[in-house]
């Protein structure tokens, strides 16, 4: 159920360059599943006004302890980024559908591709696949290396890949250029990243299941303002999603890319 | 909750707290964290003749204070909404607003007859003044004449009273109140959103993808206070008043400058809770104010 | 510095900036804390014919991201103005921009006359749109005939180029924005502040002893660079834009949306050492963004 | 001169009820003179916008420490009393003429007259009266004996009476009913307060030399915006002062009451 809930600050650290890695505790982890985004008001003012979306990376519900890795760079993110062990931050979530973990065959393989701050929600998926014996092929691409994370974290869950833009880190390119050379083998792919990425792979894999995060810029969050649209491919009088509460998670084929 | 209740033209409210249209869909998202009978009214999301996808995204950005949008009516159509929406809202005992809009007046008179005959909606809001459509709704609220014929067109078939909702984009707004008065309007909403733009700031090009968007919240309520003002001293039908409402201080803001009932529309997206929250502080404040019921603060600006 | 210069109308400036119209005085107390050479111009306080001694106070008030005020013209009429004002700010090496104000034409034309003449004036402001004085100004920025004609008679007497400051209170902005180029303007600044009110918690009554004031400050940002945008199509004279310019990147906005040079008003309370620190952030911005020179960027939103 | 300084907090707290005690230091704390105020920014976002206007009430050179004391009602200055030592403060300052401590002669008697949150600047101005070596006399009216303070402080100075409305402490009433009783010899007074109580204290010494400190609404603090205007009973064409930069100080009779 979607509850709001001033969680606690339990550790907050840079892990790359303006990037965050947030802990909170509260009772809405209890709620959370991989792929679901929590929606944060920043500060108490109306400066800055709206919430923002940010996906769940890590949950550990015996702790009630949930994690989210943000990139600082606007107004809201830097604020966020500023907060102090111990401070109140007021979310909203667990929101959207998450990315379906049961879609792949227990001893299957999982192919999770990710871009730059479209790779933490893969951290808990990747959890929670490996956690059903499913095993996990981690393929990320990031801008350069200084803006990389969670390697080891991904490298204990299974293979783990990285391709950056300018080659400081991994093979030189694009995911797809690194999934051309790597071939691997899997059932399902899930993925997560800018818009041209998740083009690229839609056509790249023409029998595969395939499951896709979106992002847009989002009021409600819950699906009732409208803001948040996608097209989808039906040519039926119902032809657009909502990202915030449709998704963010959608099967291969039903956004129109 | 007497306190709090009062009476509007088609409207017995238990408060005079409503989400304003737009910001809260059909009620079916909200209704699913709090119980909505403890609103006063709600104002759902304007419906016109067919089927609209609105515009294409982005369609929300942020504004210092405020917020710019321009979903562009996307709604399911007159059929769905008389099909599915308004029927499930039936579950609650809550009085609807259905916001009317369209292109042209015939547009407006079909969606106004069919739609209040619903058995729920207790009163029609015309959206005369949204922003955010090419060929639509605005010409009508900038042109007192047009205002007025439209206004005549719809009391004529409607089944329910007939609020307008008028645009801030104007430059008298008390001309257009008197015009849809005169017309037959048995209450006026307002305000609609503000024309502005945002551009990104690394490419220069606006961040809307419609180019320009409706602004609200806090930003405008200045605006907003000002604009129930001039017009409660001009018409004597009620209105409902709206823009950058977060709280039960500006509820009673709204209300002391001539608001009879108060909309609430960027601030559910801050907060969803908002309205119930809001309903709930109102007393504490009519106790500092040393004030029985709420309605008696209607217009304390103008004594 | 001559990747920020430009050439307006009258002027040559070392840098698009300059402090709004009422913000600033006569500049004399910036000059304490700078040296107002650094500025590209200053836009100095209304002057109108006869010593001006404004509303009663309360004459400001905050809102969200924003402020009221209701100054009320206040000023030491043009002899004064002539006599003290000007001389004081003729040791610095900054044109001056007199912003004229008054009830008739022939107050404007008065003003115009005279001002025009003064050595450090290089140009007029023709402030049509100060929503604060009863009788005045206001209805000249709301009529495209009547701001028409008043721009032609000042034309006439002016000895420098004449800029006009339009209202954004107005159902159509473009249109206004025709009739002042048609009358000869050289140049249009905009925009000045929205009406709006703010009302005492307690009382209900407006904060401001006016009752209504002007909405200025980052809430009014958007409205502001949609108008300019809007203008830049429509006319083929210069714009100076504002409205709730507080940096660097609020110059390159407004520069995008088609100002050629940009006023800083509220922000100057804010901060009063902004003007000077957004001409240092500027070579940076124009860096990130790989310009060149600032004027390349007046208009690129409509590329 | 004015300058802008991010001074830094070196001690707050809250010394009456909502009433805070608040300690910057920074080097324009070298220019303060008693009567004058700062201009303080709050917060650095847009929320709230303007600065809010705070009399100086302690002035300790060799530190480079200032001391304000402000009542915590509005939005701005419940966001100042949450700052913590070692945060920064913006402040424009000093603004405004000050007080004349040179109007009595060494040896003579002042008279202090305050009005709740007008009572602070007399503090520093009692100081430098004392050490020119003038006796002072306070008088001071609180509301209630909740937001009284600093009534050892200025014991230490010189007499000391206070006066509530409720009687909750001293005697009870308004300030000039207690000076109607003790009737004090003295040579100068200031006063700082509402205006109700200046206007009364206009009339009540009609043969002495006196000073009064105004408030009202401002937007600059440095005299360019005309919004802290106050009429003067002088009849020519400057018939006007601005509080921020003409005064806040203005000899009795100088100022429309
Ligand atoms: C479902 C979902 C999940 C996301 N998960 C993550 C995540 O795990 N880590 C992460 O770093 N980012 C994530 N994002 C993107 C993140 O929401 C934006 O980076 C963030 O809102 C930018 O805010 P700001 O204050 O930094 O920027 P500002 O420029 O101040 O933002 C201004 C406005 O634009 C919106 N906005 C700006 N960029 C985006 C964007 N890319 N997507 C949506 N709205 C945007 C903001 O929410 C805000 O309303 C996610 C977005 C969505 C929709
Ligand atoms: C020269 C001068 C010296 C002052 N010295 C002190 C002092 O030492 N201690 C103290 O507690 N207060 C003092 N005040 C009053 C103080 O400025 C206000 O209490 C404060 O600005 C209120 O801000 P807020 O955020 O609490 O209220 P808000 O209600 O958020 O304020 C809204 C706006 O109104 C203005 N405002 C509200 N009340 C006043 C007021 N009484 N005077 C001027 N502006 C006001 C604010 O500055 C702000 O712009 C002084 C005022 C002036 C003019
Ligand atoms: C996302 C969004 C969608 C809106 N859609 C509508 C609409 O469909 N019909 C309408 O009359 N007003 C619409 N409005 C305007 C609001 O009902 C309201 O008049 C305005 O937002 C001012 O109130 P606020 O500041 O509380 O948001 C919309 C506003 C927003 C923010
Ligand atoms: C206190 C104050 C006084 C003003 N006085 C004038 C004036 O005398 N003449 C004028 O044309 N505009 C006046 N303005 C309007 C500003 O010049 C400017 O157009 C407006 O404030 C928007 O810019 P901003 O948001 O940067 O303040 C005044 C604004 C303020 C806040
Ligand atoms: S953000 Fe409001 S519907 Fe998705
Ligand atoms: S506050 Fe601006 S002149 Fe005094």
């Amino acid at each position: 159920m979607i509850q709001q809930e001033r969680m606690i600050v339990v550790r907050q650290s840079e892990i790359a360059h303006h990037i965050f890695e947030l802990t909170l505790q509260g009772q809405i982890v209890q709620d959370m599943n991989p792929g679901q985004f929590v929606h944060i008001r920043v500060s108490d003012s109306f400066e800055p006004l709206l919430r923002r979306p940010i996906s769940i990376a890590n949950i550990n519900k015996e702790a009630n302890e949930a994690t989210v890795i943000y990139r600082a760079e606007g107004r809201g993110t830097s604020i966020l980024s500023q907060k102090q062990v111990g401070d109140e931050v007021d979310v909203l979530g667990p929101l959207g559908n998450g990315f379906p973990v049961d879609a792949v065959r227990e001893g299957g393989t999982a192919l999770l591709v990710g871009g730059g701050i479209g790779v933490p929600p893969l951290y808990e998926l990747s959890h929670q696949l490996n956690a059903r014996g499913i095993r996990t092929i981690h393929v990320f691409g990031f801008a350069t290396e200084q803006v990389c994370f969670y390697e080891d974290q991904f490298t204990t869950l299974g293979d783990t890949h990285f391709v950056t833009v300018d080659g400081s880190k991994g093979t030189k390119g694009f995911v797809t250029d690194l999934l051309e050379e790597l071939k691997p083998e899997f059932d399902v792919f899930y993925a997560c990243g800018p818009l041209p990425m998740l083009r690229a792979l839609e056509g790249f894999y023409p029998e595969k299941q395939g499951y896709l995060s979106f992002e847009e810029r989002m009021g409600c969050g819950i699906g009732a303002c409208f803001a948040c649209i996608c097209q989808t491919t039906d040519q039926s009088d119902k032809n657009y999603v909502k990202v915030c509460s449709d998704g963010p998670v959608f099967p291969k084929g039903v956004v129109d890319l | 909750m007497s306190r709090l209740s009062l009476h509007l033209p088609g409207l017995d409210v238990k408060n005079p707290i409503m989400p304003a249209s737009g910001c809260f869909g059909f009620g079916k998202e909200f209704s699913n964290l709090y119980d909505l009978s403890k609103l006063g009214a709600i104002m759902i999301k304007a419906t016109t003749v067919e089927t609209r996808i609105g515009n294409p995204t982005p369609r929300v950005a942020e504004t210092a204070a405020g917020m710019l949008n321009a979903i562009g009516l996307q709604n399911p159509g007159l059929e769905q909404v008389m099909k599915n929406e308004l029927p499930y809202l039936e579950r609650f005992d809550v009085p609807i607003i259905a916001n009317v809009a369209g292109t042209t007046t015939e547009d407006y008179v079909e969606v106004a007859k069919e739609i209040s005959t619903a058995p729920n909606v207790k009163a029609l809001e015309l959206n005369i003044s949204c922003p955010n459509v090419k060929h639509g709704g605005i010409t009508f609220g900038t042109d007192p004449v047009i205002a007025r014929e439209l206004v005549e067109a719809v009391k004529k078939v409607s089944e329910v009273p007939v609020y307008v909702k008028l645009s801030p984009n104007v430059t008298d707004i008390v001309e257009i109140a008197k015009a849809v008065e005169a017309g037959g309007a048995d209450g006026i909403t307002m305000i609609n959103t503000l024309v502005g733009m945002r551009l990104d700031e690394r490419t220069g090009k606006p961040v809307i993808a419609n180019g320009t968007g409706g602004l609200s919240g806090p930003a405008v309520k200045p605006v907003a206070i000002r604009m129930v003002y001039e017009v409660y001293k001009a018409v004597n039908i009620p209105i409902i008043g709206m823009g950058g409402v977060t709280n039960a201080q500006d509820v009673i803001d709204f209300m002391s400058a001539g608001a009879s009932a108060v909309a609430v529309g960027t601030a559910n997206f801050v907060d969803p809770f908002v309205c119930p929250k809001i309903i709930e502080e109102l007393p504490g404040k009519l106790e500092e104010l040393g004030v029985k019921r709420l309605k008696e603060i209607i217009g304390r600006s103008h004594l």
